[in-house]
């Protein structure tokens, strides 16, 4: 595909961006009564992986076990076939636009290396906390909020509450 | 890595001709919305807890005792409903009841004289041809938020010889939750009648009924026989 | 009367819709510029407030969106799923994914969409991703104790402060515009960040 | 332009201002339960006519001789439900009955208990009108798959504790639903109707309830309901 320079960094208003996510969130509620997510995909890909492994590890450990209840296969789980539609659509807009090539990107100020091992670090944390809270920003406090349920407040403030608090000790990184 | 395309100034479409159209597009929606709109006539008005809290209260029941007494008395705050269906009411029917046949509960009229009993402090009695007949519409009034209705805790059977007098005087009991055997003790006792050996005649509580049993048969043979059966 | 899965369309579909959903999400997000991770974390450095504008805007669409449907006796709001609030496990998932928010640059949802456009941080973060699963996962019966612990179960703001459901929304609605005004006025004062 | 946003910033204020000022319909009354602080998350009931509708007829009975064969059988597809209080569930129930009192059918785990699709749910009391309430209280809530047993626990042990004897002239039937019965009882431990008590279940009552009621209130369901049943309902457990 031609990368077109111009279009390459012109992103959609962002209040149009809200609103069509908004309109797609409400479509997804009245069609299957559950919000979008992501982090569960993540965890139905760990416990498929695991119970391929090790079948009687999953079946001691409650946490993996509970999403075995009533016969269920994790990896056919609503929100894994739910990501494979968000990397489809990704990459049909990235395309569209010229965004979509391998590449890393990071602030001038480190190296590749370094901003790799910083976004390992990061996504250890945050699939480690998404399973404390029961969703990421898309599934807990996203969904959470347009159903006005009180943990996906919760969530929401504390996830921006947590990166206000640590913003400033990782800005090196960013800026 | 291709580090040299981030450099380029990130723009942002600040247009909001787009955003514009939707949301229009959202409002004609909204619109339409009210403009659909169908006031739903009936729906449920109380609380899911307080129905379940008053599952146990027995203000909602009426005896018949309680009836045939008002009956007497022609207490004009006790307004007696039909629920069966007219045919049944042509055959016999309380005196000065109203027929109002369940299937037929929900239309403005029915539901109109219901709220208007409940305007002049008057209770409905229901009544069918058993308790869980009357129980029916009971249940949907009664979660419907008219409050005003109570039914009869038995059938129209009961009441159809019209001897108000003898009924009031009546002493059985009509719930229908009261165990009417202890089939605890029950089944324990046939137990100890099943054992052979006279340990069980020692035993202390002693059945009321143990009447020297000449044959004690174990269970045995009379599960074999319902093979049979079956 | 929604949510029209399982009673009018057969769960069958339901893989196709979270699939035909899933691409609607993944082209906006996109388009959005969430597959940028520098993009992403300028609402912590005020150069960039597209997250905090997009994520407020689809939220008040939504949950307003919900409130007339629900008015209409389109879908009924109760009976859609929401997070049970298990509030100290919450706010402590919150604040370690906060952490992972600045270190990373990613969420979940946006790292899968520069998953998409080929961005290498974005497959690695979604390794991180698993690997934070994993860990969470085998440790769980540390947790386990914590991780069920004051639960309030499924309630709503409003119903939780006994308030008009409404009135809340009306009250979100004028948070969220005050906030864009003042990040606009932020932005303006802010040293352009070259991304 | 700057106009344009302050259009856009305030229809969603209006909108929601608009929501809150609109009179209340009834069928938003879900959004005013929110308000309300009535804590059952899952709703999606049905209304009145319809469940008046579902209620008029007997579909929702399950006749005791039908639930003898499933207790027979060990039909796994089936959960039995006691409403009634846990003292009495001790004393007896029927054979894998589960206790879940009457005024806590909407607690937490209870709701759970009542949500998987994989059985069918026979609510239990001791006569038919306790389960039948929580039957319509739970059937609006929106929960499938539920059975009442016609006559609750008084009818059914009555059925199998003193089975109505086939006349010489009644149809085979008669008398395979009597053997039928007979082998109930005793599988539930019940005595031998033909050796045991020759007075009848009149002869054993509660210690709360006088003879004299308890008398006329076993005879009454005994005689008139029984041998209705008996027909329909053996036919199928056979």
């Amino acid at each position: 595909m031609k990368i077109n320079p111009d279009k390459q960094h012109v992103y959609w208003n962002p209040y149009f961006a809200g609103f069509l996510m908004g309109i797609i969130l409400l479509l997804t509620f009245y069609l299957t009564g559950r919000g979008l997510g992501a982090s569960g995909a993540a965890k139905a890909i760990v416990t498929q992986t695991v119970h391929t492994v090790a079948p009687t590890h999953t079946e001691n450990n409650t946490y993996y076990a509970e999403q075995f209840k009533g016969g269920k296969t994790p990896i056919s789980n609503w929100l894994v076939f739910e990501v494979i539609g968000i990397v489809i659509g990704a990459f049909i807009s990235g395309s569209l636009s010229g965004r979509a090539f391998f590449r890393v990107q990071h602030s001038p100020k480190i190296t590749s290396r370094r901003r790799l091992w910083f976004a390992l670090l990061g996504g250890a944390l945050f699939g480690f906390g998404a399973q404390f809270a029961k969703g990421c920003t898309s599934g807990a406090a996203l969904s959470g909020m347009a159903v006005l349920s009180l943990g996906g407040f919760i969530a929401m403030l504390s996830i921006f509450g947590g990166a206000y608090l640590f913003a400033y000790f990782f800005r090196k990184l960013w800026i | 890595m291709s580090d040299n395309k981030t450099v380029n100034h990130m723009i942002e479409l600040t247009k909001t001709n787009r955003i514009t159209f939707g949301v229009i597009i959202v409002l004609v929606i909204l619109l339409l919305g009210f403009l659909f709109l169908k006031p739903v006539k009936y729906a449920f008005n109380t609380t899911l807890d307080k129905e379940i809290a008053d599952l146990k209260v027995a203000d909602y029941q009426i005896s018949p005792q309680v009836l045939a007494q008002a009956l007497l008395k022609k207490d004009a705050s006790m307004v007696c409903v039909d629920v069966r269906s007219p045919f049944e009411f042509a055959k016999g029917h309380l005196p000065e009841a109203q027929n109002i046949y369940k299937v037929n509960l929900f239309s403005d009229d029915q539901i109109e004289f219901f709220k208007d009993l409940k305007k002049g402090n008057k209770t409905a009695v229901l009544y069918g041809g058993s308790a869980s007949e009357a129980n029916v519409p009971f249940m949907i009034l009664k979660q419907m938020g008219i409050d005003n209705v109570k039914y009869l805790t038995v059938g129209y059977e009961v009441m159809k010889s019209g001897n108000w007098a003898e009924i009031a005087a009546n002493t059985t009991q009509y719930n229908d939750e009261t165990p009417i055997v202890d089939f605890a003790k029950f089944i324990s006792d046939a137990q100890i009648q099943n054992q052979p050996t006279g340990t069980a005649t020692d035993n202390a509580p002693k059945p009321e009924i143990s009447k020297p049993k000449t044959v004690v048969k174990p269970a045995a043979p009379a599960a074999g026989g319902g093979d049979e059966g079956c | 009367m929604g949510p029209l899965i399982p009673e009018i369309i057969s769960p069958e579909w339901n893989n196709i819709i979270a699939i035909v959903l899933g691409i609607a999400f993944g082209y906006v997000l996109e388009s959005a510029g969430f597959s940028s991770s520098r993009k992403l974390v300028g609402v912590f450095y005020g150069y960039d407030f597209a997250v905090l504008r997009v994520f407020f805007t689809a939220a008040i669409t939504a949950s307003i969106g919900l409130l007339f449907m629900d008015y209409f006796g389109w879908v009924n709001m109760a009976a859609l799923d929401g997070l049970p609030a298990r509030v100290y496990p919450i706010i402590v998932g919150g604040i370690i994914m906060g952490l992972g928010f600045v270190t990373g640059g990613f969420c979940p949802g946006t790292c899968i969409t520069a998953i998409g456009i080929g961005k290498l941080d974005g497959y690695v973060f979604f390794g991180g991703i698993i690997l934070g699963v994993f860990v969470f996962s085998e440790m769980f019966p540390l947790f386990e104790n914590f991780y069920n612990s004051s639960n309030l179960g499924d309630v709503s703001v409003p119903q939780y402060f006994n308030i008009s459901p409404y009135w809340f929304m009306v009250g979100v609605s004028v948070i969220a515009i005050v906030a864009f005004y003042v990040t606009l006025q932020i932005r303006k004062r802010i040293k352009k960040v070259e991304y | 332009m700057k106009k344009r946003y302050i259009f856009l910033a305030l229809v969603p204020i209006v909108l929601s201002i608009l929501l809150a000022l609109l009179p209340d319909k009834s069928n938003s009354i879900d959004a005013k339960r929110i308000a309300k602080n009535l804590k059952s998350a899952k709703y999606t009931g049905v209304s009145p006519d319809k469940l008046l509708l579902e209620a008029v007829n007997n579909d929702r009975f399950i006749q005791p001789d039908e639930l003898a064969t499933v207790i027979m059988g060990q039909d796994p597809s089936y959960m039995l439900i006691d409403l009634r209080d846990a003292g009495q569930f001790e004393k007896f129930t029927l054979p894998g009955a589960i206790n879940i009192p009457s005024d806590q059918i909407m607690t937490e785990e209870n709701r759970a208990t009542f949500e998987s699709d994989a059985y069918k749910y026979v609510l239990i009391s001791n006569g038919t009108i306790l389960s039948d309430q929580v039957w319509m209280i739970l059937r609006r809530a929106g929960y499938d798959n539920l059975k009442v047993l016609n006559g609750g626990l008084n009818q059914f042990y009555q059925l199998y504790l003193n089975p109505p004897k086939p006349g010489d002239l009644d149809p085979s039937e008669a008398f395979d639903n009597y053997r039928f019965r007979k082998a109930v009882g005793a599988h539930l431990g019940l005595p031998n109707p033909d050796e045991f008590i020759p007075g009848g279940s009149a002869a054993v009552v509660a210690p709360s309830v006088t003879t004299e009621t308890a008398k006329s209130a076993t005879k009454t369901p005994a005689k008139k309901v029984v041998p209705v049943k008996a027909a329909g309902g053996g036919d199928e457990g056979c």
